[in-house]
């Protein structure tokens, strides 16, 4: 009985909150967006700013001292976490899949890649040992692992960071998923390393038509792969838009800084421009835009009412009662200069 | 770049590790070359990058560098005096000379001590202050000079944010007021909208002090940014070294245009329409190289001649060095 | 695995000289068994007589050397208390038992601190987890002979369910067993109970998740058996534990006759070829433990190799 | 009023059931069952009921024939005649004649001549034994020997052939009533009834020893019915026991006091340090009332040369505190060594109770209770004598030689004194062979002993063995476990 | 989140020890804020009902010892033969034997407060002399590393390969049983684990970037490892030393029961339970309880603390504790949306 007309998934009004001893932390404070088939979509932001945690309350892994406090996660229109959780267990791993930030500790030591594998597929596809072998090979070899017939067999630890997260990527792939959540996949590795795997999702991602919910804190990963782009800060999202619109023309300060503090690898700027300060803590986030301690456009405004999530004009959404103020990207001066 | 200009040099360092043994006695020991006969030179007042994945080998050479890892050949040479074997108290006197500053702004600060007492200590132990108050003066400048507030003196690391944490080492290693530093992966801990302060200051510093950097990092858009020089480092060896322009724009090894093309500009049109050098394979380990050129596994315009022979660092251009059979 | 054992061969012939050496000092040195062999009412001359007998009045280092080349032949020379018998060949016979209440204890111990640690991790600072982690400390902090003297009290002279001494398994070994186990248990169960918890924080688990895994898999299946390897570890120290010391204490408490109650009584009787035999087994014993714990840590853990 | 109670209500005569099995539990497990090697209590509680000696005693220790038809004759001052009794063959088929008294005797001085033995003591003076005919058999000691018919008691009569075997433990072949059947190393030792038994076939058929070290769990033991006898019930849980027996035995705890130094050099001090402990207090506090005064002299009544004109200091605080003060002895330190494994039955709480009685009277004590091994080396140190040593005498022979011997003689492992007369007197005793002389000659050693208080006497504790129910059993002076004389109630 | 206040100071100094392994457990992310007033390790132990009440116990135990010549109705070792098997007060005895008396007219409540005294000086002086020994081991092994650390500590794995118990047993056979003889049996035994315990933290503090900082820095080895390495030591010293204490508490009550420990006059309870056991296994079964109990009760406590020790100085363990108590507390009530 799924609603053929909503989107694959829809995240309403999403709370997640973190009960720590000194405090709770808001980490997730009212997040909503969509994701359509086949689409991409990219989630960045500085660290702490609630990605890993949105990612987690999707697929329902938020675990104790956090909890989700408020709003909804549907799927196909129907809610995720209403219920008694049995829509989660079929989704999760079968039509959801995730991707982690740290390649290294997601796999069990213990167990040969391929039984890890493996079990997924002999849990929802019901394969026999020897059929979910066969296709694992086919898996690792799908995400480019060399000699995979004996890869199969060796432990995670046998394996170097950019392989196991190939084999994270095929884990998730296996019994082909409509969406594909990618926690910072490649944060962990090296640049040529990077490229690969982004150049893996890239392609399966048209030979599968999967959607892709990207997380990371790399603008330059987002460019390349994402067809929208949202940005949170401080557990919100304070600009959802198409990543051209973003990277042309960014509405929300912050969105703004942050293109503007990124270093090019194609230009040479004499000076960086960094945002001052650093973002508030999230146990006693402000009343106001928490964005405004750092933002040079600030107003009382700012400091005392929290904007809302808006569309503007040209159909994106920004929370900002100053939008499009703030100086976009540097200039692009190609070629040398500086140094 | 005259001898007297030259603050630092490396002629044919190889730095090794004994990892393990291989065979059932154990009785082949098996050793890791880090580092692999690697030379360069810094001059006063630059900056040398140093760029390369992660495992080739950049803070093993930082690392020896500050005496801080026994080299296995190869001579150490700092301000014309060579270092390669010092130790001990004369060591110790040295340090005044170079520093460190840390990649990890959150272990690399004693969380037991006050920002006082981190900065003050390189003062006190070598006699330059004789107690944290007798230091304060000095401290407070530091700080103030590394853009902290005032108060931060008697806080303790935890209650700081990550780049104030970086300021807190950067302010501790200049405190000896040294002339060389070796920055390992100062940024790369850090958030991109507070990176650019770090890199502003230490560029700031750099000018007012005349200090000599070795930066290391695996961002080549930062090295970028801040290097005069910039080498390029594949598993343990030298692959390119030159002027920051000539190493993006007259590129002379293809593992370096391989790295220059992976790295994602945050551009969608741009980025989008960029043809990439997508390396196929992963990084050799170096306890069991390939023969031959080291690049040769994942190169795409291996020879038969790469798979035999390594290729030697040469001058491809005027002061633009590389290794490789191709160029 | 070669230089593994080239390693720990050496390291275990080590502890097992040195034991038997540091007992040949001590008791040579300090001891005298002639003054429990004969009579009190024996004479100083009939003592020396024995001593120049048994060759106790020879040099020390005489003494070492032909002790070293007996040892050497695993002849310990004759007890002294248990007459007329090799000193290995009496430990041989006490041994079984001994070892009998070991793997019974140890048995026990498995069975009951696995659930039981299972339990308490469900969910962890819950009652039941409150309830039963203070049941272990209470298990871990009582000293066995205490325990002992409680069961035996209960069991044995109240209720006369079971009883001390050798006889049918099931009413002599039940208790000595359950006394040895107890403390065990404990420290067994809480480690299952933490080491479970962190598997289950940890990232893989988070995975298995996200895979769709049903939380029993994730349970019984990966976290257990990570779960496992200190588990290993522990229950190996537990047996070294109680086979180097424990049962001394267990088997005089239960008058069961096995090494740990014979060598209260060679050490109260100075038998000290007795005495040495003893230790030459159990520093034995442990020594091919401790080789058998880090084999198992390799059989468990595939990224451990032997070095 | 210490006598307890001889039998236990129920335990008189009803029928026996013959056939039956028992089950006993001794407090050591004998370290072998060789009969001449060693001498252990656990070892002699089997052995009595293998093997036979040629003279035995009655429950109350006065000797009677054994395996001899009579007492022994004297042939002349060092040979003794025994007449054998005819018709008893050794458990294996052998028939018991003069060869195997031969061959006992022989074996025995081998024994002692190799250092093979503990039971040298026993039998120093044997010379040699010979044949007659074959059931007459003359044994010569080296000395006139008036102890000889006492070690006749004691010398238990192996197969001929033995004589050659170092180690008769793993075949124990007697001519006693019960046969070795099985031994389990630790756990236990079956006999089983001698059908063809010369005294006939005893009415319990089958005996395990078991050998529990504890207390305590030999009495769990006989509440729960599994045995039917144990050794050293501890008198303060007699009570708990189903049935129990008693029986004065010769053991004789003393104190040795050192009366060649120390503050016990004076006879006045070592007399009130008698007079300073109540005995009666002991026999009721530590032994529960299963004691008796032991009278001032190391021998039970029933052996040759007890005194009964000697009677016990009796307790007198008052007068050892004078005595003690005009001594000058007041708040000195008197070292008192015991030792700790708890050897001898409640010896550590007698010894913590004597200590103070001693602090009462003005002394002070240094009580010290070291490993056995520490103790034995404080007893055997013949140059440093401690104050006060204290030591279990236990009289096996019930012959009074060995015990003046060892602790009164000048000289004797356990005496703390160098009295020349009291030495000849002791002498002169093993030498005499006339009953009535040898028991004046110690008579009188005694009784000077008993004036110079050489040792606090104390109680002398009677055996307690826990019985069940169904057992009929008289315990014996000598503490033999026969168990050819037991029987069960059917 | 600030200092000034100068009762606070400390508090932040506790704080500030344990904060980095906060950051390392949490890959690195700033846990800024750790506000003092949420209260250092003694606010969980107040929280802790179970280690608050270890603590008291504890506390009145040494204080009973320390006190036992004042508090104790008589000498542990005074006989009376005509005061025997007294009852406790309870049960119609007097004050002047509040727990009545044993077999031997020895008063109980003496002799409880006497062995307190004996259990609790050998576990603390053991804990102090192996601590000490095992510590300045581990940091020599630890600091100078390659051939001296290997062998130093080959030596340690030999030496915990001994059969401890058992020839603690032999020695203490041997030169007798005392007071000193098993302190310093059970030091030479159980040094071991502290310098396990040191090397390994000296190791790992040793690749610490902030130590390789100091050096860099010109410190010289010494401060090195008096500065910054042995303050690393201190938490997992002080959980160690407390379980040590306990375990040292129940060897020397095992070797005294066995008879191979404390000896008259010496009183232990281990002691007292082998002679109650011995005597009145069968009757007054409280003789055997009591000491049983009390050094039940002060091992248990001391395995509180220490369990407490170990949860209230590792922030990690508090965060999950506090976690568990905040979602049962109904904290996650809160309105969403
Ligand atoms: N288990 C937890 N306990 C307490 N706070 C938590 C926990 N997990 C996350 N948080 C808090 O939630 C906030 C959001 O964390 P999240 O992991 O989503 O950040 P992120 O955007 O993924 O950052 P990064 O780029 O570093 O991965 C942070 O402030 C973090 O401190
Ligand atoms: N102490 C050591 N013992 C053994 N091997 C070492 C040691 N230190 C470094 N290595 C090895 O030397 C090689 C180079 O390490 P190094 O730390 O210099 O790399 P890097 O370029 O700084 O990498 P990263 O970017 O990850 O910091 C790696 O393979 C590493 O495993
Ligand atoms: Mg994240
Ligand atoms: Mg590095």
């Amino acid at each position: 009985m799924t609603d053929a007309d909503a989107p694959l998934l829809q995240v309403k009004h999403l709370f997640v909150k973190f009960f720590t001893r000194r405090g709770t932390v808001h980490a997730v404070r009212d997040v909503s967006f969509d994701i359509a088939r086949g689409e991409t979509l990219g989630l960045v932001g500085e660290s702490g700013s609630g990605k890993s945690v949105t990612a987690q309350a999707l697929m329902g892994l938020i675990d104790l001292p956090g909890r989700i406090t408020g709003g909804d996660v549907r799927w196909h229109g129907q809610s995720l976490l209403e219920g008694d959780g049995s829509l989660l267990r079929r989704v999760r791993g079968q039509e959801i899949a995730m991707v982690f930030q740290d390649p290294m500790t997601s796999l069990n030591p213990l167990f040969t890649v391929g039984t890890q594998i493996g079990e997924v597929l002999r849990r929802h596809r019901k394969m026999t040992r020897a059929a979910a072998r066969t296709r694992v090979i086919e898996l690792l070899d799908l995400v480019g692992l060399s000699n995979p017939g004996q890869r199969v067999d060796q432990y995670p630890h046998e394996l170097s960071g950019g392989m196991r997260q190939r084999v994270l990527i095929a884990m998730a792939l296996a019994c082909e998923p409509q969406l594909l959540i990618a926690d910072e996949p490649t944060t962990a590795l090296d640049v040529t390393i990077q490229a690969q795997i982004l150049e893996l999702i890239a392609d399966l991602q048209q030979r599968l038509g999967l959607a892709v919910l990207m997380i990371t804190h790399d603008l330059g990963v987002v460019a390349g792969l994402c067809d929208r782009v949202a940005v949170m800060y401080s557990g919100k999202i304070v600009e959802l838009a198409t990543a051209d619109d973003l990277f042309h023309r960014p509405a929300h300060p912050y969105s703004a800084g942050l293109l503007r503090s990124t270093p090019r690898l194609d230009v040479v700027i004499p000076r960086l421009v960094s945002i001052e300060g650093s973002p508030p803590d999230l146990v006693s986030p402000p009343v106001g835009c928490a964005f405004a301690e750092r933002c040079h456009l600030a107003t009382e405004e700012c400091r005392e009412s929290m904007p809302g999530l808006h569309f503007q004009d040209d159909g994106r959404k920004v929370a900002c009662w100053r939008p499009f103020e703030a100086e976009g990207p540097a200039p692009v001066t190609a070629g040398e200069g500086g140094r | 770049m005259s001898e007297a200009d030259t603050l630092v040099r490396l002629d044919g360092v190889t730095v090794t590790f004994d990892v393990g043994r291989d065979g059932f006695w154990g009785r082949h020991p098996k050793q890791l070359r880090a580092v692999d006969d690697v030379s360069f030179t810094i001059g006063r007042g630059e900056t040398l990058g140093l760029v390369g994945e992660s495992g080739s080998g950049k803070s093993t050479i930082g690392r020896a560098l500050l005496r801080r890892t026994p080299v296995a050949s190869g001579t150490i040479t700092f301000d014309g005096q060579d270092i390669t074997h010092v130790r001990g108290e004369p060591l110790r006197r040295l340090r005044r000379h170079m520093q460190l500053v840390f990649q990890d702004p959150y272990a690399s600060l004693n969380p037991r001590m006050t920002v006082a007492e981190l900065v003050s200590e390189p003062l006190r132990v070598h006699g330059m202050a004789d107690s944290v108050e007798g230091a304060r003066p000095v401290v407070s400048a530091l700080l103030e000079r590394c853009g902290l507030p005032a108060d931060a003196a008697d806080r303790y690391p935890h209650a700081f944010s990550g780049g104030q944490r970086q300021r807190v080492g950067i302010a501790r290693a200049l405190a000896l007021e040294p002339a060389f530093i070796v920055a390992d992966e100062p940024v790369s801990a850090l958030d991109v909208s507070i990176r650019a302060q770090v890199v502003n200051l230490l560029q700031d510093l750099q000018r007012e002090r005349n200090l000599t950097y070795l930066f290391i990092a695996h961002d080549l858009s930062v090295v970028r940014h801040i290097s005069h020089r910039i080498a390029i480092l594949y598993c343990g060896k030298l692959v390119e070294l030159g002027p920051t322009a000539d190493i993006y724009d007259r590129t002379k090894h293809p593992y370096t245009t391989a790295l220059l093309s992976s790295v994602p500009i945050p551009d969608p049109p741009l980025q989008r329409s960029r043809t990439r050098i997508v390396l196929a394979g992963e990084v050799p380990n170096p306890v069991d190289p390939p023969p031959g050129c080291r690049f040769q596994t994942r190169c795409p315009m291996a020879e038969a001649r790469c798979r035999e022979q390594a290729p030697p660092l040469e001058e491809k251009a005027p002061g633009h060095w590389a290794a490789c059979w191709l160029s | 695995m070669g230089r593994y054992l080239l390693k720990r061969l050496p390291q275990g012939m080590v502890v097992i000289f040195g034991v038997t050496v540091f007992v040949f000092i001590v008791t040579r040195v300090v001891g005298d068994p002639v003054k429990f062999m004969l009579p009190l009412s024996a004479t100083a001359e009939q003592r020396a007589a024995q001593r120049h007998v048994m060759g106790l009045d020879r040099p020390i280092l005489a003494q070492f050397w032909s002790f070293l080349g007996d040892v050497i032949h695993l002849d310990f020379g004759t007890s002294t208390y248990v007459r007329g018998k090799a000193a290995l060949s009496v430990v041989f016979d006490y041994l079984p038992r001994t070892l009998q209440l070991v793997a019974a204890g140890m048995v026990l111990a498995v069975v009951l601190s696995i659930p039981l640690g299972l339990l308490a991790s469900r969910k962890p600072g819950g009652a039941l987890d409150r309830a039963l982690t203070s049941l272990s400390l209470v298990g871990l902090s009582m000293p066995q002979f205490f325990l002992g003297s409680v069961l035996v009290i209960a069991f044995t002279v109240k209720l006369q369910w079971f009883q001390t001494g050798v006889g049918p398994l099931h009413r002599h070994l039940v208790l000595p067993a359950v006394c040895l186990a107890l403390p065990a248990v404990g420290r067994l169960a809480m480690l299952v109970r933490s080491s479970m918890i962190d598997e289950l924080n940890s990232q893989y688990v988070k995975v298995l998740k996200a895979k769709g895994m049903p939380a029993r898999r994730i349970l019984a299946v990966h976290a257990l058996r990570n779960a496992g390897i200190p588990y290993v570890t522990l229950l190996g120290w537990e047996i070294i534990r109680a086979l180097a010391g424990f049962t001394v204490v267990v088997e005089s408490v239960f008058a069961w006759p096995g090494i740990g109650f014979m060598a209260k009584q060679a050490i109260a009787q100075q038998d000290f070829y007795l005495i040495q035999a003893i230790v030459f087994v159990v520093a034995v014993m442990v020594v091919v433990l401790n080789i058998l714990i880090d084999v198992s840590y390799k059989l468990l853990d595939p990224r451990v190799t032997l070095r | 009023h210490a006598a307890a109670p001889a039998t236990t209500p129920g335990t008189t005569a009803s029928a026996a059931a013959s056939g039956a099995a028992i089950t006993v539990a001794l407090g050591s497990e004998p370290t072998s069952l060789d009969p001449h090697t060693v001498d252990d209590g656990g070892e002699r509680a089997i052995n009595d009921n293998i093997y036979e000696t040629l003279l035995t005693r009655d429950a109350d220790g006065k000797l009677q024939p054994g395996l001899a038809t009579a007492l022994p004759t004297q042939v002349d001052p060092t040979t003794w005649r025994f007449t054998l009794r005819d018709g008893v063959t050794f458990h294996d088929g052998t028939t018991f004649t003069a060869d195997a008294v031969v061959a006992t005797v022989n074996r025995m001085i081998r024994l002692i001549q190799e250092k093979k033995t503990d039971n040298d003591g026993f039998y120093s003076t044997l010379a040699s034994a010979k044949k007659v005919d074959d059931l007459t058999v003359d044994i010569v000691t080296t000395k006139p020997d008036g102890v000889l018919p006492a070690r006749a008691y004691w010398l238990k009569i192996v197969a001929p052939g033995s004589e050659t075997k170092d180690d008769l433990s793993d075949a124990p072949n007697g001519t006693g009533p019960y046969t070795f059947t099985s031994r389990e190393t630790g756990v236990n030792i079956v006999l089983t009834a001698n059908p063809t038994y010369w005294g006939g076939a005893p009415s319990i058929s089958k005996v395990t020893y078991e050998f529990v070290s504890e207390a305590g769990t030999r009495l769990a033991g006989l509440k729960s019915g599994k045995y039917d006898l144990i050794t050293n019930l501890a008198p303060n849980n007699v009570k708990e026991a189903p049935a129990y027996q008693a029986k004065q035995a010769q053991e004789h705890p003393i104190l040795i006091l050192n009366a060649d130094g120390g503050i016990t050099a004076d006879p006045n001090v070592r007399k009130a340090l008698n007079l300073a402990v109540d005995k009666q207090a002991l026999i009721d506090g530590v032994y529960s009332g299963f004691a008796t005064i032991d009278e001032g002299q190391l021998l039970s009544p029933s052996i040759v040369g007890y005194n009964d004109t000697i009677k016990a200091y009796p307790y007198d605080p008052e007068q050892a505190k004078q005595l003690i003060k005009a001594a000058g002895a007041e708040g000195k330190t008197i070292t008192l060594v015991g030792e700790s494994s708890g050897r001898w039955l409640n010896d550590k709480d007698l010894l913590e109770t004597i200590a103070g009685y001693w602090q009462e009277i003005g002394l002070t004590v240094d009580l010290q209770t070291p490993e056995f091994g520490k103790y034995l080396d404080v007893l055997f140190d013949r140059n440093q004598r401690a104050d006060a040593i204290f030591v279990s005498s236990s009289n096996d022979l019930l012959d009074p030689d060995r015990q003046l011997s060892t602790y009164y003689q000048a000289g004797g492992i356990g005496s703390s004194n160098s009295n020349k007369d009291l030495a000849a007197l002791i002498d002169q005793g093993r030498q005499e062979l006339n009953a009535d002389a040898r028991a004046k000659v110690y008579q009188d050693a005694v009784k000077m002993a008993y004036d110079q208080a050489y040792f606090v006497w104390l109680v002398s504790n009677q055996d307690v063995y826990g019985t069940s129910t169904r057992l009929v059993f008289t315990p014996r002076v000598d503490s033999k476990l026969l168990v050819k004389d037991m029987s069960v109630k059917a | 989140m600030s200092y000034q206040h100068p009762d606070q100071y400390s508090a932040g100094r506790a704080e500030a020890e344990h904060a980095e392994e906060t950051e390392e457990a949490r890959s690195g992310r700033p846990f800024e804020i750790e506000a003092a007033t949420h209260g250092g390790p003694f606010r969980e132990l107040v929280r802790d009902k179970l280690g608050m009440t270890a603590l008291v116990v504890l506390v009145v135990l040494v204080l009973a010892a320390i006190l036992a010549p004042w508090l104790a109705p008589s000498d542990p070792n005074k006989i009376g033969p005509r005061i025997r098997m007294r009852p406790p007060v309870w049960h119609g005895g007097t004050w002047s034997h509040p727990l009545g008396t044993d077999w031997q007219g020895y008063d109980v409540l003496s002799r409880l407060l006497y062995g307190a005294r004996t259990s609790l000086f050998i576990g603390t002086v053991v804990v102090l002399v192996a601590g000490t020994a095992g510590v300045l081991y581990g940091l020599y092994a630890g600091y100078r590393g390659g051939r001296a650390d290997r062998w130093l500590m080959g030596w340690v794995d030999v030496q915990v390969s001994f059969p401890g118990l058992l020839l603690a047993m032999l020695l203490i056979a041997l030169v007798g049983g005392s007071v000193l003889s098993v302190t310093a049996i059970l030091a030479v035994n159980g040094w071991m684990v502290f310098a396990r315990l040191t090397r390994g933290v000296v190791l790992a503090a040793k690749e610490r970037p902030y130590v390789e900082a100091a050096e860099i820095v010109g410190c010289t080895p010494r401060r090195v490892v008096f500065t910054h390495i042995l303050p690393n030591l201190i938490t997992p010293l002080a959980t160690l030393s407390v379980l040590e204490f306990a375990r040292i508490i129940l060897a020397e009550a095992a070797l005294s029961y066995l008879g191979l420990g404390i000896q008259y006059p010496g009183v232990s309870w281990g002691l007292d339970v082998a002679r109650a056991q011995d005597h009145e296994l069968f009757g007054n079964q409280w003789l055997i309880l009591y000491p049983g109990i009390l050094l039940s009760i002060t091992v248990l406590s001391a395995n509180l603390l220490s369990s407490w020790m170990r949860v209230a100085l590792d922030p990690q363990e508090r965060e999950k504790r506090f976690a568990g108590r905040a979602i049962r507390g109904g904290a996650a009530a809160e309105p969403g949306t």
